[in-house]
């Protein structure tokens, strides 16, 4: 298959980040009289989900601007940094990157090609900040912490104890995930399992369900699609158990088939949509990293569908807790999630 | 033989079956058939004769639909047919046995008869049709066993009830017996006399042998560079005047005349040969059959074994072969005589047992070791084991010494062209250029491209194996000359044959080969047809 | 949860894991035997996948869904068999061409398109299904996967039984010899590959409306190259064909299933298996092993 | 004799149909011709999804070739293509069809990783250690098929094929391993399936500098190679040899070659190859200069295409991939004026349709109307039995 399989949702957060420039002539950074902003993204760009609202967000702001959005969506990897000179060839003023894995495009914002633009980049721990570079910032770990806790009080309410994850590929950021799942749950339900399935490929929707399937049949009452192309088909097999559902990024709340109970919002879309608001008045500087702190921005929450006014209220005090740092979401992770 | 049943045969009476009528065929350049008219009466024998590449197998190709005819008719019972594909062909009960890819090795016999025809299998019914068939004409085959382990002449075998199950009408067989022995050959013939006469059917039997076609067939028609030149009753015409029409010139049927089976056994073999010989070894100074000498054979075949898949071969086979002499191998097909080639091309390694040239022993694993020893070979089958088809005339004479013609270490293609413009004069190939591909030269200039190599490595020992098969009177006039010619030069000659005539008119010793055992040896003038005949049983004598 | 509870639920979910394979294994078997190592049976399932949910939600009918699944898969086969026994372009290059043009085209399709779920009935078979252990594996699913028990025998008396099949088979073995007695070399592999189009059709539709029930981007993910490590971990014979797909659809669920039940292994090696197997086989049971002799060589008359 | 030759029958055969045919002027045309129809379909379906044609085939030509910026990256991506289709070159004439390139570039471009992130080597000398390491191992790597042929008789078209997904499993595993070439962690943060960005003495070096055209070595390096293989297949006696064994096995054998050795190693050959194309691309700007499981990119199907294209004629291969190159980098360059990238990969997928086909068709052709079925059914005398058996 010609698309990279291992493309898949990767949040991100913390650290670093001094003075930075200004591009002169933001938004139209390369003074051709037009802005175009170009969006890079390694994954399905239609997936309902984490890779489609970056997008979207990107698409409805531009619009309300009257600017051009240029879109490619499964980028491979290894193509990142042909895919952004091409873009720069095409003359646009942003480059923004959909996902931290093609950060390997990065170095081409050095490169002379790319010297009239500006570049925008969701961030993981593994990017340092360059200059020509805003990086934009979250904590994952902070998200799935209190998505998990947000599935505690719903299994609590429920009076069920087993809880499951399933993800792509056994990858380093969905184990971690995984972990901070876990812990989140047991911040509520201290003696609670989590099982973790790893079916090997975000998009394989009919091993996603079996997973799923496999975990009901073992009595899980909760389960994490953490997934891409198959989240919807794995989420509508938890519905058939009426299993707690998350989503995986974005607020679905509204969704009826597939069904979700709570909304995990790490959107990088809105995220995107704030820095290209600076960026219209020409003050997205570039060489600083702009960090989203659950409980202190809008973005990224959590959002129990329909949950009782309590429910709601403790969620909140966890995030407002997370957000003063009252609660180490590393410390959380670290004594629950193993 | 089927002298008996070469009876009268009031063929004019018999309406023709088939008429073919000015057919025209290109291969771009080539033209393989030129309007050429055949008719073909039921209850006759039609014997088809030419060189090689007179056009014989393109006719037979087109009647079958395999090949599109550029022009001409063809007349079916009086009725014009387009024969578009063998379907038709079949339809019109025209059937062939060819000589090439037309049997599946993995399936069954009974599966393999029944392909190509239409409706549902029934295979009980088939296997009894095989049976029955097999019963009429002596053709005994068991219907469940896979053809791939069937031998030749088995496979023959299931040819012929192929095509007598779908009861042709008329029945082709293109050189049905370059792989059958001449017992198995006469039995063949017996079959088609009796189909001919007893059911009303036609056969169109292709043959280089003229002996073949004058006991065998009715009628008979020679094809020259895809013309018809002469078309006769058997009867009415001569072996010499076949030959003289095929090749278009007068044949010298001494010694090439055996090869095509004119030699009539026994009684003027060996006097026949004799009289052969002086004229075919002009130097005198050497004698064709040294009686007695001291220096070690050339070629030295020492306890000899060798097994393919289990079955033991080559079963300690031992040989001599001194310089200037040709020892001929005689033995039916299938005793080994392949694999011997195939040792003595490098191909086979033995399991136990010497290959000595000069008294040394030469060590087969080492790949091209019997060449660089002195050995030159022509080998049985050219297509396979000769040369390469699809390289370039230049090429397959240099395969073997690629040292002569290459520099310092790039190949040289000036030398290569100066070394084939050479052996193609003295070896007088007939080729466009020395670029042509081998695969569009007429299989005897292939045959000479192959000696030519050989030859040109001056070996001390020569190997022929069935040197003449499938080769045309002039064609083989030639090679026995220059068979005769290298044994007068000193060169240990081995001819590996299954033609008995050839054997007795070239050897001085003829030894005999049965089951993969040497069964005997003895000088060409003791050889008698009882003699070798018990041999060739597997009678030590 | 009772261990024979975990039998069964892993064999359903390994049979179900296992169907779309064992459709499609039949087409690919067929093909093979007819000499065409085919691997455009990727494109055929994955195209099949996409134009099943497209119709199923045109319509509102998974059924049809099914149905045009089958149909796109047999196009795709047409496609291929012209291209490659027609105008005789190489067959891997076709493949390679077709599997790279449905795969844009079905990703392409979905992003200009909004298809809701739909998914085939599930049926059971009164009494059987209430054996202990397989009776939920073995008698209940989706309907179309009862189909399987028509097709398998349908598909082994093609090739052993039928005329046709014996000119595929023949036409595998050495085409020279097939052409000579009479058979339509090219026509037969073109039917064959039109035969392995519907059926990996069936395997792509229903793995869409059958399993899962809507569509993602590239949702086969490789299901039809399995199918060929099936086909020569099958030695080329139907039987060990389908066993082949059974193993690796259970491999799979087990995969799924164990960590729930607590075990972990490595999935990379899980992912691997299937061709490890094939090729293993290949390696050990040389003897029995032998591909069709003419496979994947084209055909030309003439050519000896 | 069939264990004693190189080629199985299989390999032969489909290479006999690309044998070099008639590249006359006519095949030209034919191709100008497709290749319009391709570009048409496309530009319909461009059109029906609202975008413009012209505009995008502007762009096509734009981003391959219309400066020299946009030729630099056209030639980063011929050097791979190049290599790969040259290995199939030397395979195909000793008679295998080796589908297994893909799979062999990963485990060239695994081992040129191992050496250059394990090996200290000072200086440019790592470079060279990596290139021969990465040959050596996607060598050794296509070895094992000739092996497997040799010994077991397991058909090579399969085996190459099987090995490809191995290929693609065990890079996948090397990359997610921490112990093996994972990347390695900073701080507390997570890490992605890629090793690190190899150290700068193992990066191919560049002549010319942005927007002027830009050579790298990798260029440099495969059309050195298409020279050396040209030279070698055609007059040495080592490629004279190999024609041998690719077109008559059992004849080469009797002419004293080694026909299993030879054929086996001209296979290795072409899987070393292919492992160097591996080592261009990592090592050169068109990738990221680490491993990661897609980095082979599909350059392997599409080197394989090249030579299919090129009829395994090494210098043809020279322009075919530039052609292939220019597809790429047009692509590429196509998706980012907003053309859907799904529909470049499909235009793509026609247009190589168009160049491989004609020279097939008119082949066809000639030989339906001429009636030369290429190859003359004469009758040699029949392999008997115990030979064949
Ligand atoms: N497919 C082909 N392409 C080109 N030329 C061909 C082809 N088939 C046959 N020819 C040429 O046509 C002529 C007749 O060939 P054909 O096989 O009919 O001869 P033949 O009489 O059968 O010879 P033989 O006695 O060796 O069988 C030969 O010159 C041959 O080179
Ligand atoms: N009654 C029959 N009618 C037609 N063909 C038959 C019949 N019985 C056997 N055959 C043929 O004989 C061959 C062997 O049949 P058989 O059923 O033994 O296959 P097999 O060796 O068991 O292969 P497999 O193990 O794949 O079934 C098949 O190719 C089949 O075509
Ligand atoms: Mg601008
Ligand atoms: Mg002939």
């Amino acid at each position: 298959a010609s698309n990279d399989a291992t493309a898949t949702p990767q949040p991100s957060g913390s650290a670093g980040g001094s003075a930075g420039t200004v591009p002169a002539g933001q938004p139209d950074v390369n003074g051709d009289g037009k802005v175009v902003i170009g969006v890079l993204s390694p994954g399905d760009i239609n997936d309902k989900g984490y890779y489609q609202s970056f997008v979207d967000g990107a698409e409805a702001f531009a619009s309300s601007k009257g600017w051009t959005v240029i879109k490619r969506g499964n980028v491979a990897v290894t193509d990142a940094l042909n895919a952004a000179r091409a873009l720069c060839q095409q003359k646009v003023d942003m480059v923004a990157l959909g996902a931290s894995e093609l950060k390997d495009a990065i170095p081409a914002s050095e490169e002379a090609v790319c010297a009239k633009t500006a570049w925008y980049v969701p961030s993981s721990y593994n990017i340092e900040q360059t200059p020509k570079i805003v990086l934009s910032k979250d904590d994952p770990n902070q998200s799935i912490l209190a998505a998990g806790y947000a599935t505690g009080l719903l299994m609590q309410a429920r009076g069920d104890t087993k809880a499951g994850f399933v993800t792509g590929a056994e990858a380093d950021f969905s184990k971690a995930s995984a972990a901070a799942f876990k812990a989140g749950i047991r911040m509520v339900l201290p003696n609670a399992t989590v099982v973790n399935t790893f079916t090997g490929d975000f998009n394989d929707s009919a091993k996603a369900k079996e997973a799923v399937q496999a975990q009901m049949s073992q009595g899980v009452k909760a389960v994490y699609p953490y997934l891409g192309g198959a989240t919807d088909a794995a989420t509508a097999q938890a519905n058939t158990g009426n299993l707690i559902t998350l989503t995986p990024g974005t607020d679905r709340c509204a969704s009826t088939s597939p069904k979700f109970d709570i909304s995990v919002i790490f959107d990088p879309g809105q995220y995107f949509a704030a820095a290209l608001q600076l960026f219209a008045d020409g003050k997205l500087t570039m060489g600083v990293a702009k960090e989203w702190q659950l409980g202190v921005d809008q973005y990224p929450t959590i959002k129990i569908c329909n949950g009782t006014a309590e429910q709601n209220a403790k969620l909140a005090t966890l995030m407002s807790d997370i957000g003063s740092k009252k609660v180490d979401v590393a410390a959380e992770v670290k004594r629950l999630g193993s | 033989m089927t002298l008996t049943e070469r009876t009268e045969q009031p063929a004019g009476t018999r309406r023709p079956a088939l008429r073919l009528r000015g057919i025209r065929k290109a291969y771009g350049p080539v033209v393989a058939c030129d309007a050429v008219d055949l008719t073909v009466h039921t209850g006759e024998i039609h014997g088809l004769l030419g060189e090689n590449g007179a056009g014989k197998s393109t006719l037979m190709k087109i009647l079958l639909g395999l090949v599109p005819r550029d022009d001409g008719l063809i007349l079916h019972h009086g009725r014009p047919v387009a024969i578009a594909s063998p379907h038709e062909a079949m339809a019109l009960g025209l059937g062939m046995v060819h000589q090439h890819f037309s049997l599946i090795g993995p399936l069954t016999v009974w599966e393999n008869v029944i392909l190509g025809d239409s409706g549902r299998i029934d295979r009980a019914e088939a296997c009894a049709q095989v049976e029955t068939i097999g019963k009429r004409y002596g053709l005994p085959v068991d219907p469940t066993t896979r053809v791939d382990r069937l031998s030749a002449g088995e496979r023959q075998r299931v040819e012929l009830i192929k095509c007598l199950r779908r009861d042709p009408s008329v029945l082709i067989l293109d050189e049905p017996t370059s792989v059958l022995t001449q017992a198995e050959s006469a039995e063949l013939f017996t079959v088609l006399r009796r189909l001919v006469q007893t059911e009303e059917r036609a056969v169109i039997l292709i043959s280089h042998k003229l002996a073949e076609i004058t006991t065998a067939t009715d009628r008979v028609t020679v094809l020259r560079r895809g013309r018809v030149v002469f078309e006769a009753r058997t009867r009415q015409t001569s072996p010499q005047e076949l030959a003289r029409q095929m090749v278009g010139r007068e044949v010298s049927l001494r010694a090439e005349g055996a090869a095509l089976g004119l030699g009539a056994l026994p009684v003027d073999g060996p006097e026949g040969t004799a009289a052969a010989e002086p004229a075919t070894a002009p130097d005198p100074a050497v004698p064709a059959t040294p009686t007695t000498t001291s220096e070690p054979a050339a070629l030295r075949l020492r306890d000899v074994t060798v097994t393919v898949g289990g079955i033991t071969v080559l079963d300690q086979l031992n040989l001599d072969v001194r310089a200037g002499e040709i020892v001929g191998l005689y033995g039916v097909e299938g005793n080994g005589q392949a694999t011997l080639g195939d040792l003595l091309c490098g191909l086979v390694v033995p399991a136990a047992g010497t290959v000595e040239l000069a008294g040394a022993p030469v060590d087969l694993t080492r790949p091209g070791a019997l060449h660089r020893a002195g050995l030159g070979i022509v080998p049985e089958d050219r297509h396979r084991s000769g040369v390469v088809l699809d390289m370039s005339v230049a090429e397959n004479l240099a395969m073997k010494s690629l040292g002569d013609v290459s520099g310092r270490m790039l190949l040289s293609r000036r030398k290569m062209h100066a070394v084939a413009q050479r052996l193609a004069a003295e070896f007088n190939i007939v080729t466009p250029s020395m670029d042509t591909p081998v695969r569009s030269l007429s299989g005897g200039n292939q045959q000479r491209v192959v000696l030519a190599r050989e030859m040109s490595a001056n070996p001390a020992v020569l190997v022929a194996a069935q040197p003449t098969r499938g080769l045309d009177v002039g064609a083989i006039e030639d090679m026995y000359q220059r068979l005769n010619r290298a044994a007068a030069d000193g060169v240990a000659v081995l001819l590996i044959s299954t033609e008995l005539e050839e054997v007795m008119a070239l050897a001085s010793r003829i030894a005999v080969i049965s089951a993969g055992r040497i069964t005997g040896v003895l000088p060409t003038r003791e050889a008698t047809a009882e003699r070798l005949g018990m041999l060739v049983g597997g009678v030590t004598g | 949860m009772s261990m024979s509870d975990n039998i069964s639920t892993i064999l359903a979910s390994g049979i179900r894991l296992s169907l779309p394979l064992a459709f499609a294994a039949c087409g690919e078997y067929l093909a093979e035997r007819a000499g065409t190592l085919n691997i455009s049976i990727e494109g055929m399932m994955l195209g099949a996948a996409f134009a099943s949910i497209a119709t199923a939600s045109m319509t509102g009918s998974a059924s049809v869904g099914l149905l045009a699944g089958a149909v796109v898969g047999l196009l795709i086969g047409v496609v291929h068999g012209n291209l490659s026994h027609r105008i005789e372009i190489n067959t891997f290059v076709v493949g390679l061409v077709i599997n790279a043009l449905v795969l844009g085209l079905t990703s392409y399709l979905i992003t200009i398109s909004e298809f809701d779920t739909h998914q085939v009935a599930q049926v059971g078979i009164p009494v059987l299904r209430d054996i202990p252990i397989v009776g939920e594996a073995l008698f209940v699913g989706r309907w179309p996967a009862f189909l399987i028990l028509a097709i398998v025998p349908l598909t082994w008396w093609l090739v052993e039984r039928s005329r046709w099949g014996l000119e595929l088979r023949a036409v595998g073995e050495n085409a020279q010899a097939a052409d000579v007695t009479g058979i339509k070399v090219n026509k037969r592999r073109r039917q064959a590959l039109m035969w392995c189009g519907v059926l990996a059709g069936l395997g792509g539709a229903y793995l869409a409306v059958g399993e899962v029930g809507s569509f993602n981007q590239n949702m086969t993910a490789g299901r039809g190259y399995l199918v060929i490590a099936a086909v020569i971990f099958g030695a080329w014979r139907l039987k060990r064909t389908l066993v082949g797909c059974a193993l690796f659809g259970l491999a799979d669920a087990m995969r799924l299933a164990l960590p729930a039940l607590g075990v972990t292994l490595n999935s990379q090696l899980l992912i691997v298996a299937p061709y490890l197997l094939a090729l293993l086989t290949m390696l050990l049971f040389a003897a029995q092993h032998r591909e069709p002799r003419s496979l994947g060589q084209p055909f030309e008359r003439g050519t000896a | 004799m069939n264990g004693r030759q190189a080629a199985d029958g299989t390999g032969r055969r489909i290479l006999a149909r690309l044998a070099p045919g008639p590249a006359n002027w006519r095949v030209v045309g034919v191709t100008i011709l497709a290749v319009a129809a391709a570009l048409g379909l496309s530009a319909l379906l461009i059109a029906v999804t609202g975008g413009s044609p012209v505009a995008s085939v502007q762009a096509l030509f734009q981003g391959s070739m219309a400066d020299p910026t946009a030729w630099s990256s056209t030639l980063l991506f011929t050097a791979p293509l190049l290599l790969v289709a040259l290995g199939v070159c030397v395979s195909a004439r000793s008679g295998f069809f080796n589908l297994g390139q893909e799979g062999q570039v990963l485990i060239g471009a695994m081992a040129a990783t191992w050496v250059a992130l394990r090996l200290a080597i000072p200086g440019p000398v790592l470079l060279v250690v990596t290139f021969l390491v990465a040959a050596l191992a996607a060598g050794a790597w296509a070895g094992l098929s000739s092996l497997m042929y040799r010994f077991r008789g397991v058909n090579v078209v399969v085996s190459t094929m099987l090995m490809t997904f191995l290929a693609q499993q065990l890079v996948a595993y090397m990359v997610t391993t921490p112990w093996l070439l994972q990347e390695s962690r900073i701080g507390t943060g997570t890490v992605s399936p890629q090793s690190n960005k190899v150290p700068a003495n193992a990066l191919l070096g560049s002549v010319g500098e942005y927007p002027n055209l830009q050579l790298n070595a990798g260029l440099l390096l495969a059309l050195a190679t298409a020279v050396a293989v040209a030279v070698v297949l055609t007059r040495t006696r080592w490629g004279f040899r190999l024609k041998m064994v690719g077109l008559n096995p059992v004849t080469a054998e009797s002419a004293g070659v080694r026909v299993a050795a030879l054929g086996g190693f001209a296979l290795a050959v072409s899987g070393a190859l292919a492992g160097l194309a591996g080592a261009v691309l990592l090592t050169s700007p068109v990738g990221t200069n680490r491993l990661q499981a897609g980095i082979s990119n599909n350059i392997g199907w599409d080197g394989l295409l090249v030579a299919l294209v090129a009829r395994n004629r090494p210098l043809v291969a020279i322009p075919v991939a530039v052609l292939f190159g220019v597809l790429r980098s047009g692509g590429g360059f196509l998706a980012a004026t907003g053309v859907p990238p799904f529909l470049v990969d499909v235009v793509k997928a026609l247009l190589v349709l168009a160049f491989v086909a004609p020279p097939v068709v008119m082949n066809l052709i000639s030989r339906r109307s001429t009636g030369r079925a290429g190859r003359i059914v004469s009758t040699p005398a029949r392999v008997p039995e115990e030979a064949v058996a």
